[in-house]
């Protein structure tokens, strides 16, 4: 079929519901409304209310409930409106959702997708555009996935309904609508863990994931015939666990590297990247490994919105100056 | 040893003015005949305000909005009972607040225009800006009125929230701090029957808002929130209260949103036309000009006069706003801390530096204004 | 347009019997002889299993421990109310559940001796491990009664909290969630007083804890809960209720925390000794012993007899306890997920390594045991 | 005076009530019982119970009100009892108090000392020994504090509690009670910003904070006899923002760096500043920058603490593996 983002993160849910009746979607709006963005449309109405469940809106007892469902053998699948609304219940998800099986050692778990859409890019409205993975990354006991293309979203969400521990889906909604392609009608997974090495090339490595990796094929394709370079480029998919064999098969390969991450600077992701290629490649860099980043600043409103996020002229900038050390 | 009674509970709801425009003599606030056109004006500029900025966002020149249709005798008629040392916190559906208080419409355009500008108020008007994440505003009015009293200021804090904001838990610690400390503060529900497409039914279980303040061993009290007589009442009563040191009280107002959630919703979706139609019949403003025009303060000329000037002022604020130079990038990073830190300079140096270099290269290709950050 | 009554609450006291001994006939739960002497014994297993802890914390031979002295009623009552599928929630201080329950004591001991191993119960003990963060609990008990009566289970959870844990959102949040949905749900407050240094009447401004229900839509209900007949009889009554899907319960259980918070507390700080001195009078276990002896149910020589069997069940749980072998620095990976990623595959393989040098190389220097790692 | 960190830090703060009449403290049981570490042992009699204020057990509404607190104008002091506990009260510090300056250009600001006792190594209960620093590092609008002994805990809190802006103050729980020294009597200030280079030396950098920084000092004192190695020694103290200034011209000088973090790996501030080096310094490097964390688990209970932690034997391997590349 032919699908956005949306469409076919709707597809996944919708197979695997018919599949896994120990499935369950519960959030804000989810139900009769079918979610703010349609990612649960005619869900409820197909699988009922029971499975595609509109709850008060209190995030914590969100995610706090999920846990419960989790521990009696439920999959839910709980859905925070905009990633920005996770905080209230951040303390659920650091404290037991992530603790839950190293708690009781192995006893009860905790096999729940939160499902969040994320980044900017859309003018939306304040806390409705930030990038704050690295929040859950460095939180020990969940996993991080963020699709960047309709095909992927909808393989690696259906890993992680199936995933035996919690998983943050975080969904960029600046590629939501962004583009259709053709995606497979039945249900696949792509497994967690696994980048996916877009395109190879021998000259610099360029790794991103979500909505910024849009923006690096962008850039790419451009310098790229502006400039005659062989660029690898790597769209990580999985955060947590990270694919560290295919970033530093890449940087031994090409000696060079730049990270695009959406989110503020300081500890984001990509200074895990760094640090890591410092370790296991620091005599096969032939530079210093470069970021593109958005800045240690709040996420402005949205009039000065595309100031902060990573564009492909600054992409573009750090592959020349990377280039040319 | 035995199943014994401990304590009995009731709760009220008030109203003044019925949906006929008569009204309740004996509970009647006293407003002179310039104060009743004054509130009556209040409305109408809301009104004006909010069918503009529908427009506004729908041919793109401001961003997604939040109408407050229907409710405008909430905000209207609760900031129009306060002075001008109390200080509100709004939750995002509170534009009335801000411009009964007397901050600028423009502010509140550039707000919905994606501009943070909107929200740097003068400095002495005590109005906290929009903040979205739902229910987290009760807790700073509960602290900024502690503040006040421990400062001794003859001051109250205002609160606003909606129904669905009731069930998160700050909002519900909110009203615990609120008990507990006694605080000089007024909790306000706009109980407009929605939370996006979900109906209050699917908020809580309790018939009322107003018998949540029963956990908290506080007041509660319902109010039609579509009487801006008994909004004004009801509000200056729990502000009299606070400033009193008789503690906080708990408002429902109940309402109904009138419009789509926001400019992005389509309410269609969930709701039937049906109820629409009942509650277009209890239109505050309608209401109240009902029984305005009935005790002749308000006659079609003065009505007119009204209508006409919140026209304009609506007008000179669309203006204003949209000539209002552009957001420079550097405020991205000078409002970050007091003082900017050597990191975000640096950061700041190297992004205005990349910003000239990509508008010089741009500029010097194509002649045009500035390219792509 | 009035002032218009909307609806009344009445909030109630259970308790069955008094201080003196005496019970209240018409409110009796029915339980055999043969249940009354095991709800006794369970009590007496606690009281033993608390003393020994204390001293166990003292002599360094577990870690910080909260004793439950005085609250055994609460955890023993419940518990010996619930059948075997039910699901408990506890927060910390809810040994006497897992123990009755039929957890074995050695795992309580290995908790609180800092071995995670200590909840690993088996797999039909349906007793979710101690959680530290106040109030965040309950919300996994609704969960958990959402999902049974979605698999058609005919279960109850029940969530447990303290009376602190009242003032956390995470708290209030559970009990919206549970009115909304009618969960299957048994939500038990022990209100003891204290949340650590700060009595109840810092928590809230409301006179009781069960009158919070009323913000929900749901019943709430005060009992005696040093009265175990009281506790277990309102807890048989709000299981039933949840099993035939009429919904939740709160439950305030009315107690008094008798020892410091926990082992790491002085509660000689901030209390005083009359308000201590009047509650030894109500002391759960006494007031149960002098009526199971009126009615002829106990003799002296079950008692010691029941007294003699829980000393030496806790000495049989201590020497177990301390000659389980440590845990292994294995498990500290090994539990994070499912399946070992490759990263901590990573880390773990190079922290064994490094153990194993260091050790080779202190028991080479000095022929030791293992060094510090 | 002779005193340990927790006698220091009540100094610290019964100077700064003496002297700033705004100045207010809250939160659960800082009053009669004068803090749980008795930090604020003997404020509420002094300085009355409106000023030390016992709260209700809600951190979100400590946060929360104190964020209302500070826009009229007092400087709030919340403690956070664990820092385990702060995140029910992470939504009030990530959607406001890092923002309302921001928000509103100027217009209302947040100046707030949130203090948290914090980290690991006294075999407390779970949730008592964590180190999520990077949680608040990583969030922009915040600025992060971790001082290592007495005198430093007294100079920075003093500063924290005169700064306009929002400070996580986060004490090392290990070294409360760990050791006296002699601190001032009168009020002084240690700028925010600024780290300490405890010991200089030119073959290799040791960087850490807090309890680990204790640690370090340990391990080099062990080291430097048994190798005959000069190394340099620097204390971050503040975390956000970062003296990159210092860290940068002492790994110019010597070329060789170990980081020592208690926090898990992956994205713990050793990670940016392992990016930070390998982006200013790659050309001064001798050896990939080596760090010493704790591992990406949940810290275990207190059978297995002291595995987890990075032990002197850990940094002292880190430190040859360094010297050895
Ligand atoms: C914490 C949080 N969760 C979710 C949202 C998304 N959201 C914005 S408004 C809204 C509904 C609010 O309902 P209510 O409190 O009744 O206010 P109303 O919109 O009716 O004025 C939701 C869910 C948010 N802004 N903040
Ligand atoms: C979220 C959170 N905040 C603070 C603490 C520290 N703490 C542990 S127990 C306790 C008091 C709890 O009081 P209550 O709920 O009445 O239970 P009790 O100890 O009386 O059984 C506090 C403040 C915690 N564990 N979790
Ligand atoms: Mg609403
Ligand atoms: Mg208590």
């Amino acid at each position: 079929m032919k699908a956005n983002m949306v469409q076919a993160l709707n597809n996944a849910l919708a197979l695997e519901l018919e599949s896994n009746p120990k499935l369950v979607l519960l959030g804000e709006d989810v139900g009769v409304d079918g979610g703010v963005f349609r990612v649960t449309e005619g869900l409820q109405s197909k699988y009922g209310k029971d499975r595609v469940i509109d709850t008060p809106l209190a995030e914590s007892a969100i995610i706090g409930t999920s846990i419960g469902m989790a521990a009696y053998g439920l999959h839910p699948v709980p859905e925070i409106q905009f990633s920005g609304f996770i905080y209230p219940g951040f303390d659920q998800l650091i404290s037991h959702a992530s603790r839950i099986r190293f708690r009781s050692r192995g006893r009860f778990s905790c096999p729940m997708t939160i499902r969040s859409p994320y980044g900017g890019g859309i003018k939306a409205p304040e806390h409705h555009s930030e990038s704050t993975e690295a929040l859950y990354i460095h939180t020990p006991g969940l996993k991080v996935v963020i699709p960047s293309n309709p095909t992927d979203a909808k393989g690696l969400l259906t890993s992680a309904l199936r995933e035996p521990d919690p998983v943050m889906f975080l969904e960029p909604l600046r590629v939501y609508r962004a583009f259709r392609e053709e995606v497979p009608d039945e249900q696949y997974t792509i497994p967690l863990g696994r980048a996916n090495v877009f395109q190879s090339g021998s000259d610099i490595t360029i790794i991103s994931w979500g909505a910024m990796f849009r923006q690096c094929v962008d850039a790419v394709k451009e310098i790229q015939e502006e400039e005659k370079l062989s660029i690898e480029l790597i769209d990580l998919r999985s955060l947590s666990p990270i694919d560290w064999p295919a970033v530093h098969s890449s940087v031994q390969k090409t000696g060079r590297c730049v990270v695009v991450q959406e989110a503020p600077l300081t500890l984001g992701l990509a200074s895990e990247i760094m640090a890591r290629i410092l370790e296991k490649n620091f005599l096969h860099l032939k530079a210093p490994v470069e970021r593109v980043t958005g800045f240690d600043t709040i996420m402005p409103l949205f009039k000065l919105e595309n100031y902060y996020l990573p564009s492909a002229e600054r992409i573009k900038s750090s592959i020349r100056k990377v280039m040319q050390f | 040893m035995s199943l014994q009674k401990l304590t009995d509970f009731s709760t009220y709801k008030l109203s003044i003015l019925d949906e006929q425009g008569k009204v309740d003599e004996k509970l009647l606030p006293k407003l002179s005949n310039t104060q009743l056109v004054e509130l009556y004006s209040h409305l109408i500029n809301l009104h004006v305000f909010d069918e503009k900025a529908l427009k506004l966002q729908r041919q793109g020149r401001i961003g997604t909005y939040g109408s407050c249709a229907g409710q405008e005798a909430c905000t209207v008629g609760t900031a129009y009972a306060m002075e001008k040392q109390d200080w509100t916190f709004p939750a995002f559906r509170e534009h009335g607040v801000f411009m009964t208080r007397g901050v600028p419409m423009v502010n509140v355009f550039q707000y919905w225009g994606g501009d943070e500008r909107g929200s740097k108020v003068e400095s002495d008007m005590n109005c906290f800006p929009v903040a979205i994440p739902v229910g987290s505003q009760p807790l700073h009015a509960v602290g900024c009125a502690l503040a006040m009293r421990y400062l001794k200021k003859d001051a109250v804090a205002i609160g606003y929230f909606g129904d669905g904001a009731t069930s998160e838990g700050d909002t519900l610690e909110a009203m615990n701090f609120a008990g507990v400390f006694q605080a000089p503060v007024v909790l306000v529900c706009q109980n407009n029957q929605f939370a996006i497409s979900e109906p209050r039914s699917l908020q809580t279980r309790a018939e009322t808002i107003a018998q949540k303040a029963i956990a908290f061993g506080f007041e509660g009290i319902q109010v039609d929130g579509n009487d801006v007589l008994a909004v004004y009442q009801a509000m200056k009563q729990a502000l009299e209260k606070a400033r009193a040191g008789k503690g906080p009280t708990l408002l429902e107002l109940y309402t109904y949103r009138m419009g789509d959630h926001t400019t992005a919703d389509d309410s269609t979706r969930y709701r039937n036309k049906e109820e629409l139609e009942t509650w277009r019949k209890r239109d505050p403003i309608v209401r109240f000009k009902t029984y305005l025009t009935a005790i002749g303060v308000l006659t079609p000329a003065l009505e007119e006069k009204i209508m006409n000037e919140a026209v304009s002022k609506v007008e000179r604020a669309v203006q204003a706003y949209e000539t209002m130079p552009a957001p420079s990038p550097s405020d991205m990073f000078d409002y970050m801390y007091a003082q900017l830190t050597p990191e975000l300079a640096e950061q700041k140096k190297n992004f205005l530096a990349h910003l000239s270099r990509v508008n010089n290269a741009s500029s010097s290709k194509s002649g045009e204004g500035p390219g792509f950050p």
